[in-house]
């Protein structure tokens, strides 16, 4: 694998279940990432997905260290982000930044545009007034915004222009790794579109890293070069996009594709589906054994239900998962 | 396809031309005008401000001067609203106190609102055990004896106007205080404020810009809620000796003055008591307009 | 693992052909709804007629704001008025206008006869109600069941639904249920006095994915027992095209295409559709840009005299600033593009992927 | 909207409860019937016993629960016989023989003899109690002594029992007063084995005073304490004149608003109020004279000068303030309540004493004075502050004066008012310029508003001190003879009204509100009802 | 449950010695004593007070004295005013006065002010809305010491159905309780009216009338627990205010309550009293929000703990 530039070390995120609102004792431990390891090459595009409550997006909240991870460490090119103090860690936020998923909420309804991106601009270097306009300007032409729009309101814009002020905010202090997090779920399908080419195209002219979570295995399909996808807590696959859509080795990620309903009657009408039974677990009560053991229709106790699966390939060493019957099932 | 709503090369001149948003106030004071209810309520606080503030120069009797000969007398040619116990001009009266009356309300709350506002969101904000042990201060603070309270201000300060404000504004930041917190810890979770720590902008910075201006709609409502109460505790504290010192007067202590004679001279209590109901009324329709002009939801429906 | 495949049903005509010998079990005619607004006149609902038969499943497809949800509303007077107004049109349901009958008569259908899922199961059950209590109301209001009969099928319809432990769990608050679970509550709840017809909104979006299915499924599964018709609202042309017989798609309040449910994929009569199908990833290359619809919905607080696609259509020519209606293009296809209907444009010759 | 129904409904229930409620007998009604007198009594007394309380309220129930030596005659006020029969005075004025009366009982059957009153003067003199009224007892020989602890041994002070139906009180001057002094309830006995049964007895929070314990020798007895509500006492039968009494029952009602009060009688819940409002006060005299009565009272309202302090040091600048109110104009159209202009300290006819001097209401001299001390026409006279304690009436009277000066004199004055612990804590510091005051006789005596002036007397917190006013005021103490004694008064009283440490406003009067059906209530100074000569008559009869 | 209970009143320790410990010096450090009387005590007498009171020692060992009462044996001494009474005789022969004229009020206000509050949510903006909450923005304006002595003049003088003042048969609890209970009812129409839009926008809301539900039903079985929601966080501190009486509702009928003493202990420096009173309304403050916590636990299941 090349140099990495972002490396995930065992990662670990707990938190602690309180119970009751009077007494607050800890009744338990939400495993929200539990062991996640994970190495990103600059320029790259990784999509992460898995159903909500897999962990997906406590993992982008840690990555960035607005929720301090409960073990393990964040290594941005040879940092450690976890081990830093607080005035560091504010200097160094210059450096990853996040697309959020409400397009309403992401953005403070009582400043204009202006005032957000300048505000963003300005947190980490200084911009004399004159040039802050220019600035902001040029920004906005980036993510596709008319600069005449740059005295207005959120609340006058669509979903898909208020997603691209964001990206806006998010690309104002010239980061080298953005985490998306659900960037295009709340938007309509034509919206979505542009929000997804427009991450794609700023990822390649700008070098830029990013991590694209979502729980819709098309989008992340069609925008990453990997896709990790995560079950309560842990990466169960990692591979090349085609492939584990393709080709998923996990019957986790295989229901997950099965389940993306296709619009095309013909070959929603051919396809096989893989349904899977109940919800998925709670992270307080994860499964001994392989955590998928309880939905899974390949399961084979007393094996699934003891032993913990690692990584693990099939025939190419990019596409792994950990699951024991890989090479059984395929 | 390409994505068509990209654009025009970037012209340091248009800038000059940037569309005026609808700036959040300006919005705000659109849809204020097409509520009639409330601008009507605001123009009538502005012209009894005016009339209250320019009382001096207004062609009507001095507050203080006493005619004891006529005593209390009805409504009439001469006395449009009738005299007081000493004869004294009782539309005058009320006019010169409500200057009294218009400012410690609006200036004591706007203390309170300081105050609570800045208190509330802190504690809320930062959570945990700082909010606890905030709260508790509040919680104490609540519960300390007010009048003795408001005689060692006095006497730690003398008696003056502004200490007025200042000592109703600090009893009645409590509550606000209260509700901006539960506010703030509302806001806290949504995402422009995650967005805001992840810029790594100072706590001081997200709590100033970024929270405080999103709770306005609520801090408008209960501050109009405030005013009246305000305006009634000053009488009180005048009772202490800490207000308006005779024969100036206020609203307050011309209502308590007035609900002694209701019987025998119901103008004394009448009109003293519609200016300030009429101005609480418009009050409470401007606050409640205000709160939904700025109400951004509401701008979506 | 299952496998299904989507049944497909013989469907009946459009509207506009030859009136049947039965009529079909719900008609909409002209629904025109309107919010009145600080704003103006939002103009949510315009114009929309359509019909379903007995057993058919409808869906009804559009982006937010499109009028879809509203449309549906309208139909059990369900929006909030004011500043929700109908301004005009009917609902023939079985031979009752929905749109003009007594309250009393409306609310006797609520419930019985027409049943409703909404989008988001967690603020669409009541959180200060058992469940228990929920589900069984529509039986206490419209069947006189006396509450222990009325509990029992409670139970048996929490089954039906799959629920586990159904007899201690219908005791228990929404908030204990997770998300899905919530759904199949309130599909429990929608089809506990078997109606003819279910109004399902949105069902599955806020859904996972893996849930998404098994709801899908479960809806289909309890229609076929029951044989109702169902109407299915979503912004997702997958769902719909797993699951519907026929599609409406609506623009800015708006019926612009309606056919069936593989005559709309195979051959798309309106450029808005086939614009939607092209912008969506499933359907396209990887890493290929996708198509996007250039600028925004029309604002339906303003007038719209013509197409109200115009100003993003790429074939747009100026007559299409004319009025335009739905008609049939096709058998059984209805497209309201003046520039399709007079044959001008044949989208389907366009290359999709 | 069947919600608007229900709301109507449920106003509808409430109004039809109330309605079931009318045609009640009111309490006075009643009260007449049974002998009940219904009286409202201002403020929650503080106790009722005789040898803590200093207020009014504990006055009226007291005395109706204990009885002195002698007792006033509910007209004159004259000394009449109470515990004692009759009386000696011996020849230099000085020593006093009472002889009780044999059948004097207390209310649990014991009999009252001389020595309970020595106990009692004991107790009241003991410096522990700390009783503030300890020093109406210092007229006796040694007594101001042994209450200060100078000497520990109480035979020395002058009271003596020579056997248990005669007491002996040993004066240290001859003091004319003396016999209405002992009408006031710090000389009245109390009952020591009861007190020392509950409680220590030569310290406050003893708890013999709850009605359950309450011993007393009057003509009632204590039943009932409702704090803050009612206190209810009925006639004793123990009590020696329980044939006289009338009454069955007295009601004394806490009541501290004069509007609530007011208010209360009007619904024909109460026979005599303590006081009418200041706006009610007109209405009645001019609809309901007959039951509105204005008594005449021992009491000065008046203006305390802060002589310490520019300019109020200047003799002319005091006199010109109080030659430029027009008291007839406060009395007639401020106070109205029949109130006496007040141009001199002590009231006229205080015991037959009336003062000659007078200030009078001379604006030219005003003026003129003012020149003299260096403000014509007010000018340089920096503003002068008036302060007094929050109440309406003390407000609208200085809100007057104020207008007076600054028409009059062009003097501007500034009202400041405190509340009531404030306002004192100011007055005893020197903190003010001008202070509202009032003083109250404690008996019917000139000495009671003079004495006051003395050079550093406690209650004269203006710093006015004059030598000749001193010498005067103690010469008279010594004076037997009243036409002497009240000329030296006159002469001390002329120096006061020439320097006015202070500035007479008025003289008080009591306007209290009296139900047709009350007899045998007469108009006094000292506010003081003898209870067994009261009896009620409905008027109809 | 029992647990929770027990250690909330163990973190309210802390706040109350706080309390205590400001107020004991508030007090202290006001201008004035309780001994200060129009007529001048002796000095000697004076000195005999002071001494009786403890008030001799210097004020370190009186605050030690003080406190150590208060926490051994939960005494705050006699009253100065009232020589023969204690401080707790005082508040527990007034507090039982106060609580029941507080419960006749809120009975009152939250009976007049939900209706009205509901009808107004129910037609926002029209005219069943703007009558209900114009009479509730009077009861906000009108001070009670002029709705006190109106209703006395018209129910009591002019119709004579009730006794002017007092506090002795049960009828003279009406006037009072209508005069407190309608200031409340007036914050409670424009809370509630406030919950219940809320709760009528909510989806649940809907997902009711789809069922066929009637208007009757929507509104009882469904909105009104959640719409009471910010009626009951008012009412913890709210109540604590009305069972412990008002200075001047009790001033003006002339009931024996608690209220007066909060007012009148200041005025008199009556520094036990003073004690007294804010101890025990700050106790009855804290007990209040427990049980407010309670009754959201009760009416909203979300809140439900173990």
């Amino acid at each position: 694998m090349p140099e990495s530039f972002l490396e995930l070390q065992n990662v670990k995120t707990h938190f602690p279940v309180e119970k009751g609102i009077f007494i607050r004792k800890q009744v338990a431990t939400v495993k929200a990432v539990d062991g996640v390891s994970l190495i990103l090459r600059k320029g790259e595009i990784v999509g992460l997905v898995g159903e909500s409550g897999c962990g997906k997006s406590t993992l982008g909240r840690t990555i960035l260290q607005l929720i301090p991870p409960t073990e393990g460490a964040v290594v941005l090119e040879g940092r450690n982000l976890s081990g830093l103090s607080k005035d560091e860690l504010r200097n160094a936020r210059a450096d990853f930044q996040m697309i959020f998923q409400d397009p309403y909420a992401t953005l403070n309804p009582r400043m204009t545009v202006y005032d957000t991106l300048a505000e963003a601009i300005s947190s980490h270097k200084k911009i004399s007034s004159a040039e802050m306009p220019n600035r902001v300007s040029a920004l906005m032409t980036k993510v596709g915004l008319s600069p005449r729009f740059i005295k207005k309101y959120p609340h006058e814009f669509s979903g898909g222009q208020r997603q691209r002020i964001a990206i806006a905010r998010a690309l104002a202090v010239e980061p080298k790794l953005i985490i998306a997090d659900e960037p295009v779920s709340a938007l309509d399908v034509s919206i979505q579109a542009q929000i997804i080419n427009l991450l794609g195209k700023l990822s390649r002219e700008m070098d830029l890293t990013l991590i694209f979570i979502s729980h819709d295995l098309s989008v992340v399909k069609h925008i990453s070069d990997r896709i990790a996808v995560m079950y309560l807590g842990r990466i169960v696959e990692l591979g090349p996009a085609t492939q584990v859509f393709e080709r998923p080795l996990h019957p986790y990620t295989k229901a997950l594709v099965s389940a993306v309903p296709v619009p095309d009657p013909e070959r929603e009408a051919r396809r096989k589906r893989m349904i899977l039974q109940g919800d998925p677990p709670s992270p307080t009560k994860i499964p001994g054994g392989c955590p998928f053991h309880p939905r899974c229709p390949f399961v084979d106790p007393p094996r699934c239900t003891t032993i913990v699966p690692v990584f693990e390939a099939l025939d190419n060493p990019e596409q792994q998962a950990t699951c024991l019957r890989i090479k059984e099932i395929h | 396809m390409a994505d068509r709503i990209t654009a025009e090369q970037f012209d340091p001149q248009r800038l000059e031309t940037a569309e005026e948003g609808t700036s959040l106030w300006k919005d705000a004071w659109y849809r204020l005008k097409k509520n009639k209810l409330a601008l009507i309520s605001a123009i009538f606080i502005l012209v009894l401000g005016t009339l209250c503030f320019s009382a001096p120069i207004l062609p009507i009797q001095p507050y203080e001067a006493q005619n004891l000969a006529i005593r209390a007398t009805p409504p009439s040619a001469e006395y449009w609203l009738g005299t007081d116990v000493l004869g004294r001009d009782l539309l005058s009266r009320i006019l010169y106190g409500g200057r009294i009356s218009l400012a410690v309300g609006l200036c004591a709350t706007a203390v309170s609102l300081f105050i609570g506002v800045l208190y509330g969101a802190t504690s809320g904000f930062f959570g945990g055990k700082l909010d606890s042990v905030m709260m508790r201060i509040v919680d104490i603070l609540y519960s300390l004896p007010f009048i003795i309270f408001v005689i060692l201000l006095m006497v730690l300060f003398g008696r003056n106007i502004y200490l007025l404000f200042i000592a109703i504004g600090a009893v009645e930041w409590l509550t606000m205080a209260r509700i901006v917190r539960g506010q703030v810890r509302g806001l806290r979770r949504q995402e422009f404020i995650e967005a805001a720590i992840a810029l790594g902008l100072r706590r001081r910075r997200i709590i100033l810009r970024h929270m405080i201006p999103n709770v306005l709609g609520v801090v408008i409502v209960y501050a109009t809620l405030t005013v009246p109460s305000v305006i009634l505790l000053e009488a009180f504290l005048s009772f202490l000796g800490f207000g308006v010192q005779p024969p100036m007067s206020s609203w307050g202590t011309l209502i308590s003055e007035g609900a002694k004679s209701m019987e025998e001279h119901p103008w004394m209590l009448v009109f003293p008591a519609l200016f300030f109901s009429v101005t609480l009324f418009s009050l409470n329709f401007l606050g409640d307009g205000l709160r939904d002009a700025l109400d951004v939801r509401a701008s979506k429906d | 693992m299952e496998y299904w495949n989507a049944p497909y049903f013989i469907t009946p005509s459009l509207h506009h052909s030859v009136p049947d010998p039965m009529p079909p079990l719900l008609q909409v005619e002209n629904l025109h709804t309107s919010f009145h607004t600080r704003h103006g006149i939002v103009r949510a609902v315009h114009d929309v007629s359509f019909s379903l038969e007995k057993g058919e499943t409808l869906g009804i497809v559009g982006e937010s704001g499109s009028g879809k949800s509203v449309t549906c509303y309208s139909l059990l007077r369900l929006i909030p008025e004011p500043p929700g107004r109908i301004e005009k049109g009917k609902a023939l349901f079985d031979g009752v206008d929905l749109l003009s009958c007594s309250k009393n008569q409306l609310r006797s259908i609520r419930g019985k006869r027409v049943s409703m899922i909404f989008q988001d199961p967690m603020t669409s059950l009541n959180p200060f109600l058992k469940i228990e209590d929920q589900l069984i109301e529509p039986l206490l209001i419209h069947e006189n069941l006396s509450r222990d009969e009325a509990v029992k099928r409670g139970v048996k319809a929490l089954q039906d639904v799959g629920v586990p432990g159904a007899e201690e769990r219908i005791k228990a608050y929404p908030h204990e249920f997770s998300g899905g679970m919530r759904q199949r509550v309130m599909i429990a709840m929608a089809l506990i006095t078997k109606p003819d017809l279910l109004i399902a909104d949105e069902p599955t979006t806020a859904l996972d994915v893996t849930v998404q299915a098994q709801i899908l499924e479960l809806i289909k599964k309890m229609q076929k027992e029951i044989g109702m018709a169902v109407i299915l609202i979503s912004h997702d042309l997958g769902v719909v095209s797993g699951f519907c017989d026929r599609v409406n798609v609506m623009y800015a309040g708006r019926v612009v295409e309606s056919a069936n449910i593989a005559d709309l994929f195979a051959r798309t009569q309106h450029p808005y559709t086939r614009a939607l199908q092209k912008s969506i990833p499933a359907l396209q290359p990887k890493g290929a840009e996708l198509y996007t619809i250039p600028g925004m919905p029309p604002d339906v607080s303003k007038p719209i005299r013509g197409c109200p696609f115009v100003p993003r259509c790429e074939f747009a020519q100026p007559k299409c600033e004319n009025p335009v209606e739905l008609l049939e293009v096709e058998p059984n296809h209805g497209s309201a593009c003046l520039r399709v209907q007079q044959k001008e444009l044949d989208l389907t010759s366009e290359d999709l992927r | 909207m069947k919600f608007a129904k229900l709301f109507y409904f449920g106003s509808l229930l409430v109004f039809l409860a109330t309605l079931g409620c009318g045609g009640r007998q009111s309490r006075v009604e009643h009260g007449n019937q049974n002998q009940i007198l219904h009286y409202g009594n201002g403020t929650e007394p503080q106790d009722l016993d005789p040898q803590i309380v200093t207020g009014v309220p504990e006055h009226h129930i007291i005395i109706a629960l204990l009885e002195g030596l002698v007792m006033p005659h509910p007209k004159t006020l004259e000394p009449q016989p109470g515990v004692a029969e009759t009386w000696k005075v011996s020849d230099d004025l000085k020593t006093y023989t009472f002889n009780l009366r044999k059948d004097a009982k207390w209310s649990n059957g014991d009999t009252l003899n001389a020595h309970d009153f020595v106990k009692s003067y004991q107790r009241m003199l003991t410096p522990t109690l700390a009783a503030e009224y300890s020093y109406m007892l210092h007229v006796m020989e040694n007594a101001e002594d042994f209450n200060t602890g100078k000497i520990k041994d109480f035979s020395q002070v002058g009271v003596k029992a020579l056997d248990d139906h005669t007491l002996q009180i040993q004066l240290n001057s001859p003091t004319p007063y003396f016999l209405s002094l002992l009408s006031h309830y710090s000389w009245f006995p109390v009952h020591l084995p009861t007190i020392e049964k509950h409680g220590a007895i030569y310290e406050r929070g003893n708890r013999w005073t709850r009605p359950e314990n309450y011993v007393g020798n009057g003509p009632f007895t204590l039943a009932q304490w409702k704090r803050n509500q009612v206190i209810v006492v009925k006639k004793s039968p123990t009590y020696w004149d329980a044939n006289t009494v009338r009454l069955n029952e007295i009601h004394f009602y806490a009541i501290e608003s004069d509007d609530t009060e007011e208010r209360a009688f009007r619904s024909g819940q109460m026979h005599i109020t303590q006081t009418v409002p200041l706006t009610k006060i007109e209405v009645y005299k001019k609809d309901n004279p007959h039951l509105i009565r204005i008594d005449p009272d021992l009491g000065t309202y008046y203006y305390r000068f802060n002589t310490r302090k520019a300019p109020l040091d200047d003799r002319r600048v005091r006199r010109a303030l109080a030659m430029a109110i027009d008291r007839d104009s406060i009395v007639k159209n401020v106070t109205r309540g029949g109130q006496i202009p007040a141009h001199n300290f002590t009231p006229p006819e205080t015991a037959g004493y009336t003062s000659d001097a007078n200030v009078p209401y001379d604006i030219a001299g005003a003026k003129k004075l003012l020149a003299e001390a260096g403000y014509p026409d007010g000018k340089g006279l920096p503003p002068v502050e008036i302060l007094f304690n929050t109440s309406e009436a003390h407000r609208t009277i200085a809100e007057a004066i104020q207008q007076m000066w600054n028409k009059e004199l062009n003097v501007n004055a500034r009202l400041v008012n405190q509340e009531w612990k404030v306002y004192l804590d100011s007055q005893q510091h020197g903190n003010y310029q001008i202070s509202r005051a009032g003083w109250k006789g404690d008996y019917p005596d000139p000495n009671t508003f003079l004495d006051m002036w003395l050079t550093d007397g406690a209650n004269n917190q203006t710093g006015w001190s004059n030598p000749e006013y001193d010498r005067l005021i103690q010469e008279a103490g010594r004076t037997a003879d009243r036409d002497k004694r009240f000329d030296l008064f006159r002469k001390a009283e002329a120096i006061l009204i020439d320097e006015l440490p202070m500035l007479p406003i008025y003289f008080y009067t009591r306007v209290y509100l009296i139900h047709p059906s009350v007899q045998g209530w007469y108009p006094n100074i000292l506010d003081n009802h003898p209870y067994k000569h009261v009896h009620l008559e409905s008027p109809g009869k | 449950m029992l647990r929770f209970i027990v250690r909330r009143i163990l973190e309210t320790i802390p706040v109350l010695l706080i309390v205590a410990t400001l107020t004991f010096f508030m007090v202290r450090l006001a201008p004035g004593n309780p001994f200060d009387t129009e007529r001048a005590v002796t000095p000697e007498v004076r000195k005999n007070l002071e001494a009786f009171y403890g008030r001799d020692k210097p004020l370190p060992q009186q605050y030690f004295t003080f406190m150590k009462n208060l926490v051994t044996r939960g005494d705050f001494g006699p009253s100065t005013r009232y020589p023969n009474r204690t401080v707790n005789e005082l508040i527990g022969e007034s507090f039982p006065v106060s609580l029941e004229l507080g419960l006749y009020s809120i009975a009152i206000a939250l009976f007049f002010g939900l209706i009205a509050g509901v009808i107004a949510a129910l037609r926002p903006n029209t005219l069943s809305d703007y009558v209900p909450m114009s009479l509730a923005m009077i009861g906000i304006c009108l001070p009670t010491f002029v709705i006190g002595p109106l209703l006395i003049l018209i129910f009591a003088l002019m119709l004579g159905w009730f006794n002017a003042s007092g506090w002795f048969s049960p009828i003279d609890r009406v006037l009072p309780a209508l005069t407190m209970g309608g200031i409340y009812a007036a914050y409670i129409a424009r809370l509630s009216r406030g919950g219940m839009l809320e709760v009528l926008n909510q989806d649940f809301i809907r997902t009711a009338r789809a069922k066929g539900a009637s208007e009757k039903r929507v509104i009882f079985k469904h909105a009104l627990r959640g719409g009471l929601l910010p009626v009951i966080s008012f009412l913890g501190p709210a109540m604590a205010g009305i069972v412990t009486g008002s200075f001047v509702v009790e001033t003006i009928f002339q009931i024996p309550g608690l209220g007066r003493y909060f007012v009148t202990a200041a005025f008199n420096r009556d520094d036990g009293m003073i004690m007294g009173t804010v101890i025990f309304y700050a106790t009855l403050i804290i007990t209040l929000n427990l049980i407010v916590d309670v009754v959201q636990v009760w009416l909203n299941p979300k809140l439900k703990f173990e």
